[in-house]
């Protein structure tokens, strides 16, 4: 992508950067969106009636802190719909006809891959500040550019309950949970209907093959695994005495930690299968500044440090380079990924297989 | 000539398949007060309940003011029409006291709430209801709740009302008393009154005109006295009274028809619609229980003095021999003294000479069964030579067994055809 | 009485359009996903119709189809018998802590059932209460099956029955009883074939409020039984719209089956009502008075205490103490009130969350009574030709997950011409106040229905004879004659709509949070202490609005009787 | 001597302030028909509910057999007394069909489901509800519904039943077929019978004795001719049909009192329960209207015979001479009977020489106001002197105008102390 250039010193969504970044794409239709976004927002909606209309952002965590910051940060007028990944993107879907959202920024990778491949995001537009993101963060970009992670975290990691086990007699492998050792004791959100639950079996079923992905979760199952809802339910378990381990999302399971509820977490060697946030613009977008604006200021590091230090979901990998992550967070993480173009393409199956799996 | 306030014409109603009402027409003038008459489920609600608007015909149409109100394909809704009706089961809303209850139709015209206060009132005393006004229906004996009924309705000062049954249970006295003071309140505010009862006295007393159903249809519509007089059909007679019916053959066709029953030759009115009865076909002969006057046989005569005598000891001395005027079992002394007035006699009878039968009348032989007391006279059941049964009233109980002869009076005895069935 | 057709038929009319295009509607636009999967989106290719004969073949399918039977049955009678008994105790005898049993409905109704399994789960899991305070380690076993799960179903969802059936028992068929006692019966016997059978109508309403409500409740089952797998129809809806592709089609294949689950809940109604009638309110009707038992006064009070502690205690108790401790091991942390304050000065997200949860449910509830009472109308005294029509489609709503409405109307209220007529009300407000309403819609016509059955067209007829119009009429009979009723279904709708979480999650406008949003996503947070004191403060609100509207609306009864007396 | 099946001693039922009963004691023998008569909202259902075992009594006591079923404190539930009733408003089971609702008692009482039938078969021949069987109550009109409740009753064969107004909604035939029916029905069981109606002529049909009650209490128990005879208050005979009261001071007392009636001397019968009449006390008279006869004043005669001649010239010829034999108007006729046939006639009046009143009668000079057709006869409004109104029975109208006098038989008129209201 050329445009990427033109904003490469551009650090946070400033309303300069977003001028400059957007005279350079050369699409038209954007031209006047673009100049209002120059000027401040009283003179903007002189030209275009559409621009004093906030940023209207999908987003399925950091909401609290999310839009003073950014608002403070550019000026520009936010708007959010918080909900789980799961209900977004049916919201997201139903809305195809007629779109209601400028910027998806969600741990759901697969599902907006797919949406860049049906044609219903930004292409080709490249921040200045990609540069910035680590190389881990880098190969997640897609080719056509529709989307930029903005940071990573386990979809599981191995939690158990500190009053069962102790570090020494704890499972500490995937493959271990299926120990007959753990018979009755492990639980895991549902596949089929919690969406961070996913990209952690998704992992599973690439790296493996499906077959010898589904024999383990078959063996899983027959050791009595016990498959909540969702991830809330699977920590309340845990807590609770319900189960004794869990594969369990990170940044709830830090959040046991740190209240002080008697677990702990274990990375497993070969890696924890990580969800992928990412921010995605709509294509249709006329917004689109702004729109650019947020997804700069999402991957400049004082943000993604920022979010860090003060937000809820703060345990995460940041993809941008020179942030810090959580202290308290394992510095040994080992984040794998399931391809998301493979991903999104299987997710139907697997999660069907998953579903079907409830019924034995 | 007046015009009629509501026509009906060919009104019919079924409920399934089976019809509650068909043909029905009539005409009502403003300020009549028209009577129904009819047997049990003939359809006199149903009726009542077309003419409200509660139900719409099936067939035929109903005019108010010559304008159509109802029809099978529309209907004015009650509301619009300008009447209001006493319901047969009352229909009085249990949550609302019985003073609001009747100012509800008051409410709903706006009125003033002293002018309500003082209808009310007023109403309340025409229907003895003082002191009952703060009370709930459910608190009510059934008599007071019908009368409240009845104020609910005519609280509204309708044009037209309609009384189903208003004073079913109500004392006897109340009843007379509450019916002349209703009809005099219609007069007098000119009140067009559609009345269903079960009451011929009441039909009688309050209407201009009836109508006697039965079985869906009109059987007649005339003034109380023609009614009286010459029941149309079979049906109507019974309904006014005519409870004595025997089967005979015809024998005679005429002004007066004659009938040949259990070996006697007994002279009727023959019936006013319909082809004329035949000779040699089967009939119905018909009569009041009070029509038909009482003959000892000679041999008997003895044995029905006795009695008598044994009845006038029952009572207070003195009384007996006046106690008979009572009622409607005055037959015979009707006759002796239409015969001792000098006047044109139509019915020379001897009361010593029981064998001579007046001319305008029939004896017809019958056998005592057994006599009961309804107050001013007895009612007695008897035979006749080949077992039907019949009543007539007497001023005493008459012993079981004693033989005689019944008087009947052709002009107050109906002949009618067997297949005027109803 | 026939004669209230002709208005009847225009109402008739008036209330179908409304209800399709409230309920139907939308519930199309997901359901014809799988006729015309693109439909909404400018593209007409065909779908697989075979789609809809999966649920023979698909083994999830079939077994959600099954469960959902079960469950839907099974928890039917016993939720209908429960409510019901306790209805007629209730409604018969004053006993200590009667008023207690009444506001432990309102609370089951109002508060969103994934809260109420997350009481039971931390109530009776194996390191739960039971077991770790009171050593009841069999409840496990008890509770984590699908019998113990109707059982929870049960000891949730009687509310709805209760209220349906204490709605009707507002008005006394004593004479009809007496009758009975008359020709031999016993009290019981009289109670068995008279009056209880007089309540059918209201009975049939509150079994099927339970049913559908059963039937389309994701969050329990689905909580309580991850132990054993026991996946429902509702559970199928979601995996199949979280699931990307998202398959809008099966979720529309499967509401199509909850629809035929409830008409076939309907046909078992006619069946039940068949050819009866239950007007039973004449001049004679008095109203119900609880009346001190003779004896026995104790039994009641003590066997309510009893049963308030396994229904409310079990479940809200355990949330109550989450909210205190923040923790299921209620040993740990010890008490606080920290969550009771966090949810005031976190910079009023809950206090907003809370107002507009308010405001669109009392306006919910107000404009739903009034479709309702119509609706009832309709039902119950008109020979409308879709009746039975208008009758299924007040069902819909409850039956049919809330994401899959809300789905709908996304689908018909966010179609890009509205915008040019400015009825583009997705992204507003008011589509929550509609998605509200047409969620209030089943309780508040159920309840009404069951109620109005007793009222005989006569009654109205005679206010029609007084010159009464139509609105009159109701206004100043029907509706004092079903007061009770229409005063629960009222408070019914505006309590359960306050909490309902799937249809404002997916609908609510940007900026706009609603309660049960902020609810969820601190559950999702893992914040269960603050989630359990923000149910619990909203729940104690909305019962207080309840309880106070209830004080304002019902002395009159006191009233009434003074002066009767 | 027979023992009671039934006693009440001093019953008496209070509805918060109101007393709606007081009192009230009477025996019931086995067999018996007791009929209730009184004046709406006297008491009458409210009897009936302490005995059903519907309401409990606030004092006093009720015994069957001997055995004590109810008291304030304790009460035998209704369906352990062996009765049924006839409720005054049906109160049928709406969910029920007919069928069903008259099968219910039989169904309590395990009959064979073909027992049942053949029972319900009979029934519904005996109160002609053939094709019914199978309509829900809302579907009956309102006499049917009232013949199913009292199917229902009948269905159980109870030892004592009771019955609230069980025929009112019936028309006049049906009524008497109907209680005719039911009371050989009852004689035939040996059934005991309690029985509320508000129709004199229901009362004296089919009962042994009667009760009159007012206002929560007891007036009169007699057998109905004593009743009939000698009703013992004023309110009794005004239920009785003595629809005439006037107000007059006593002058004398004895067998017979009399009464200075606005200038004239009217002769009566003393009350027989309480103190006596007084001379100079004020005090009421009252009579049937068919208790009095007319007599025109010698200078009216003419106008009045013209009447009667334009009224005759009115209906179909030759009827109208014997038409008059009806009712309840025939005093006159009665009086000239007596005296043509020759017995010790107690009133020697001669219809020409009107200024002569015979003994054992008074006569009352009157002035008339209108006349109503009434079926057999009119009746007829008249004024005294003083304008005290009444009305009487006549064979034909009367002009209005007309002075005259009525006759009344002292043995036929009741004098009651003013007191005595109700
Ligand atoms: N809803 C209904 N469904 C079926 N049949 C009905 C219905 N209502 C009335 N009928 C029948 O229609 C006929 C006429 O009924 P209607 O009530 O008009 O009689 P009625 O003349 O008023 O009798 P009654 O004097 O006993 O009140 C009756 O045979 C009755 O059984
Ligand atoms: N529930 C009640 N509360 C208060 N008063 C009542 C109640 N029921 C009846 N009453 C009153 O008690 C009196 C007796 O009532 P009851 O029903 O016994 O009269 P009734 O003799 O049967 O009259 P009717 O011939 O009109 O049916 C009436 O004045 C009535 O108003
Ligand atoms: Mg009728
Ligand atoms: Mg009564």
């Amino acid at each position: 992508s050329t445009n990427n250039a033109a904003s490469g010193n551009a650090e946070g969504g400033g309303a300069q950067a977003a001028n400059e970044s957007t005279s350079t794409t050369g699409a038209g239709g954007n031209a006047a969106a673009a100049e209002a976004g120059a000027n401040t927002a009283e003179n903007a909606s002189a030209n275009a009636p559409k621009s004093d209309e906030p940023l209207v952002v999908y987003l399925n965590d950091f909401d609290e802190i999310i839009k003073p910051m950014f608002e403070e940060a550019t000026g520009y007028k936010l708007e959010l719909v918080t909900g789980n990944g799961a209900e977004l993107a049916s919201r997201i879907e139903a809305e195809k006809g007629n779109p209601h959202w400028d910027v998806l920024w969600m741990d759901a990778m697969p599902m907006i891959d797919q949406l860049g491949k049906n044609g219903q995001l930004l292409e080709n537009w490249t921040p200045a500040n990609k540069e910035g993101l680590t190389d881990f963060a880098k190969g997640l970009i897609p080719a056509s550019g529709a989307y930029y992670p903005t940071g990573a975290h386990a979809a599981s990691v191995i939690v158990y309950n500190t009053k069962a086990y102790d570090a020494a007699s704890a499972p500490k492998t995937w493959q271990e949970l299926a120990d007959a050792k753990f018979k009755d004791a492990v639980g895991m959100a549902d596949p089929a209907v919690a969406a961070p639950a996913y990209p952690f079996v998704a992992w599973f079923f690439q790296s493996q093959g499906a077959e010898a992905a589904q024999g383990y979760f078959e063996s899983l199952m027959k050791n009595g695994l016990r498959v909540y809802p969702k991830n809330p339910n699977v920590a309340k378990a845990l807590t609770g005495g319900e189960i004794k381990a869990a594969a369990l999302q990170e940044s709830n399971a830090y959040t046991l930690k740190a209240k002080g509820e008697p677990v702990d977490i274990i990375w497993p060697a070969e890696g924890a299968p990580a969800s992928v946030r990412v921010a995605a613009i709509q294509k249709e977008t006329e917004h689109a500044d702004a729109a650019k604006a947020f997804v700069e200021f999402l991957l400049d590091p004082k943000t993604q440090q920022a979010l860090i230090d003060q937000g809820e979901e703060s345990y995460f990998e940041p993809s941008a380079q020179g942030v810090k992550a959580k202290a308290d967070r394992a510095a040994e993480a080992k984040l794998v990924v399931a391809e998301a173009a493979w991903a999104g393409e299987h997710e139907g199956e697997i999660k069907q297989w998953f579903a079907d799996q409830a019924v034995k | 000539m007046r015009k009629p306030i509501l026509e009906a014409v060919g009104l019919g109603k079924r409920y399934g398949k089976q019809a509650a009402l068909q043909g029905v027409g009539f005409e009502v003038y403003a300020g009549e007060i028209i009577s129904v008459l009819g047997p049990s489920g003939c359809g006199k609600s149903t009726l009542l309940q077309l003419i409200a608007g509660l139900a719409q015909p099936d067939e035929g149409e109903l005019r108010m003011r010559g304008a159509v109100i109802a029809n099978a394909s529309r209907s004015v809704p009650p509301e619009k029409r300008g009447m209001n009706m006493v319901f047969q089961d009352y229909a009085l809303w249990p949550h609302m006291s019985v003073f609001d209850n009747i100012a509800y139709g008051l409410r709903r015209q706006k009125k003033a709430e002293a002018v309500i206060r003082s209808d009310i009132a007023e109403l309340v005393r025409l229907l003895h209801l003082q002191g009952l006004e703060d009370r709930l229906p459910p608190q009510l004996s059934g008599g007071q709740q019908q009368r409240v009924a009845i104020a609910r309705a005519l609280a509204t000062k309708p044009d037209l009302l309609l009384l189903d049954e208003p004073l079913s249970n109500l004392d006897m006295r109340l009843r007379i008393e509450m019916r002349a003071e209703m009809a005099y309140l219609f007069r007098r505010l000119g009140t067009t009154v559609f009345h269903v009862t079960h009451d011929p006295d009441e039909a009688f007393s309050m209407a201009d005109r009836i109508i006697i159903m039965r079985a869906g249809g009109i059987d007649q519509i005339d003034t109380p006295q023609a009614c009286y007089r010459r029941p149309a059909t079979r049906s109507a007679a019974l309904l006014l009274g005519a409870g004595n019916q025997l089967r005979g053959r015809v024998l005679r066709h005429g002004e007066y028809a004659s009938l040949q029953v259990d070996g006697a030759e007994i002279q009727g009115v023959p019936p006013a619609l319909g082809a004329a009865v035949r000779p040699g076909e089967e009939a119905r002969v018909l009569w009041r229980p009070d029509a038909a006057q009482w003959s000892p046989d000679p041999d008997c005569a003895g044995e029905a003095v006795e009695l008598v005598t044994s009845a006038q000891a029952e009572t207070a001395a003195g009384q007996d021999s006046v106690r008979r005027s009572n009622g409607r079992e005055a037959g015979a002394a009707v006759l002796a003294e239409a015969r001792s007035s000098g006047g044109e006699a139509a019915w020379p009878l001897m009361a010593d000479t029981l064998a001579e039968v007046p001319k305008g009348a029939s004896a017809l032989p019958v056998r005592i069964v057994h006599s009961v007391f309804e107050g001013g006279h007895w009612r007695v059941l008897a035979r006749t030579a080949e077992d039907q049964s019949l009543t007539f009233l007497h001023e005493e109980p008459l012993p079981a067994g004693a033989a005689g002869r019944l008087l009947l009076q052709a002009a107050r005895t109906f002949i009618y055809r067997i297949e005027e069935e109803g | 009485m026939r004669a209230l057709f002709k208005q009847g038929d225009r109402l008739g009319w008036l209330m179908l359009a409304l209800l399709v295009v409230l309920i139907l509607l939308p519930l199309a636009a997901v359901v014809i996903q799988v006729l015309l999967p693109g439909v909404f989106f400018g593209r007409f290719a065909l779908g697989d119709l075979s789609l809809l004969l999966d649920i023979f073949k698909r083994p999830l399918w079939f077994a959600s189809l099954k469960n959902s039977l079960l469950l839907g049955v099974g928890t039917t009678v016993l939720a209908t018998l429960l409510g019901g008994g306790l209805a007629a105790v209730r409604a018969r005898w004053a006993f200590a802590g009667a008023r207690l049993l009444d506001i432990a409905v309102w609370l089951l109704l109002v508060t969103p059932s994934f809260i109420l399994a997350q009481g039971w789960v931390m109530f009776a899991s194996a390191d739960g209460l039971a077991a770790s305070w009171l050593g009841w380690r069999w409840l496990h076993d008890l509770v984590f099956q699908p019998a113990g799960l109707i059982a929870v179903m049960t000891l949730s969802k009687f509310p709805l029955a209760y209220l349906a059936i204490h709605g009707a028992l507002a008005w006394k068929a004593s004479r009809l009883g007496d009758a009975a006692r008359m020709s031999g019966a016993s009290p019981w016997t009289a109670w068995r074939t008279i009056e209880a059978p007089l309540l059918l109508p209201a009975i049939a309403s509150g079994a099927m409020l339970v049913f559908v409500d059963t039937v389309g409740d994701f969050g329990l089952p689905a909580s309580i039984a991850t132990v054993f797998r026991f996946p429902t129809l509702p559970y199928s809806i979601y995996s199949a719209l979280y699931t990307s592709p998202i398959r809008f089609d099966m979720a529309g294949a499967l509401s199509f089956y909850l629809v035929l689950l409830i008409v076939f809940a309907m046909l078992v109604q006619l069946l039940a009502l068949r050819r009866a009638r239950f007007d039973f309110l004449s001049s004679r009707a008095v109203k119900n008075e609880p009346r001190r038992p003779r004896r026995g006064g104790w039994l009641l009070a003590s066997g309510n205490a009893l049963f308030l502690a396994a229904a409310i205690g079990i479940p809200l108790g355990s949330n109550a103490l989450m909210s205190f401790t923040g923790s299921a091991d209620a040993g740990a942390g010890g008490m606080t009130m920290a969550h009771y304050k966090a949810l005031f000065n976190e910079n009023g997200a809950l206090l907003t969350g809370l107002l507009h949860s308010l405001e669109i449910a009392a306006g919910a509830a107000i404009i739903a009574l009034l479709i309702g009472f119509l609706v009832a109308y309709v039902l119950t005294y008109s020979q409308f030709k879709f009746r039975r029509t208008i009758d299924a489609i007040t069902l819909v709503s409850l039956a049919v997950p809330g994401i899959v409405l809300g789905i709908g109307y996304i689908f018909i209220w966010n179609q890009a011409w509205l915008e040019h007529v400015g009825l583009l009300l997705y992204g507003t407000p008011w589509i929550l106040a509609l998605a509200g309403i047409a969620g209030a819609i089943p309780v508040v016509t159920r309840m009404i229905t069951g109620a109005m059955a007793q009222v005989p067209g006569q009654l109205l007829a005679a206010a029609q004879m007084q010159g009464a119009g139509f609105a009159l009429r109701l206004r100043t009979i029907l509706a004092p004659l079903t007061k009770g009723a229409l005063l629960s279904a009222a408070l019914t709708a505006f309590g359960s709509s306050v909490f309902d979480l799937a249809i404002s999650s997916i609908l609510y406008p940007p900026n706009y949070m609603t309660l049960p949003v902020v609810i969820n996503k601190a559950f999702e947070d893992l914040k269960f202490g603050y989630a359990a004191a923000a149910t619990l403060t909203g729940a104690g609100l909305v019962i207080i609005i309840i309880l106070v509207l209830e004080l304002i609306v019902r002395p009159a009864r006191r009233t009434e009787r003074k002066t009767a007396a």
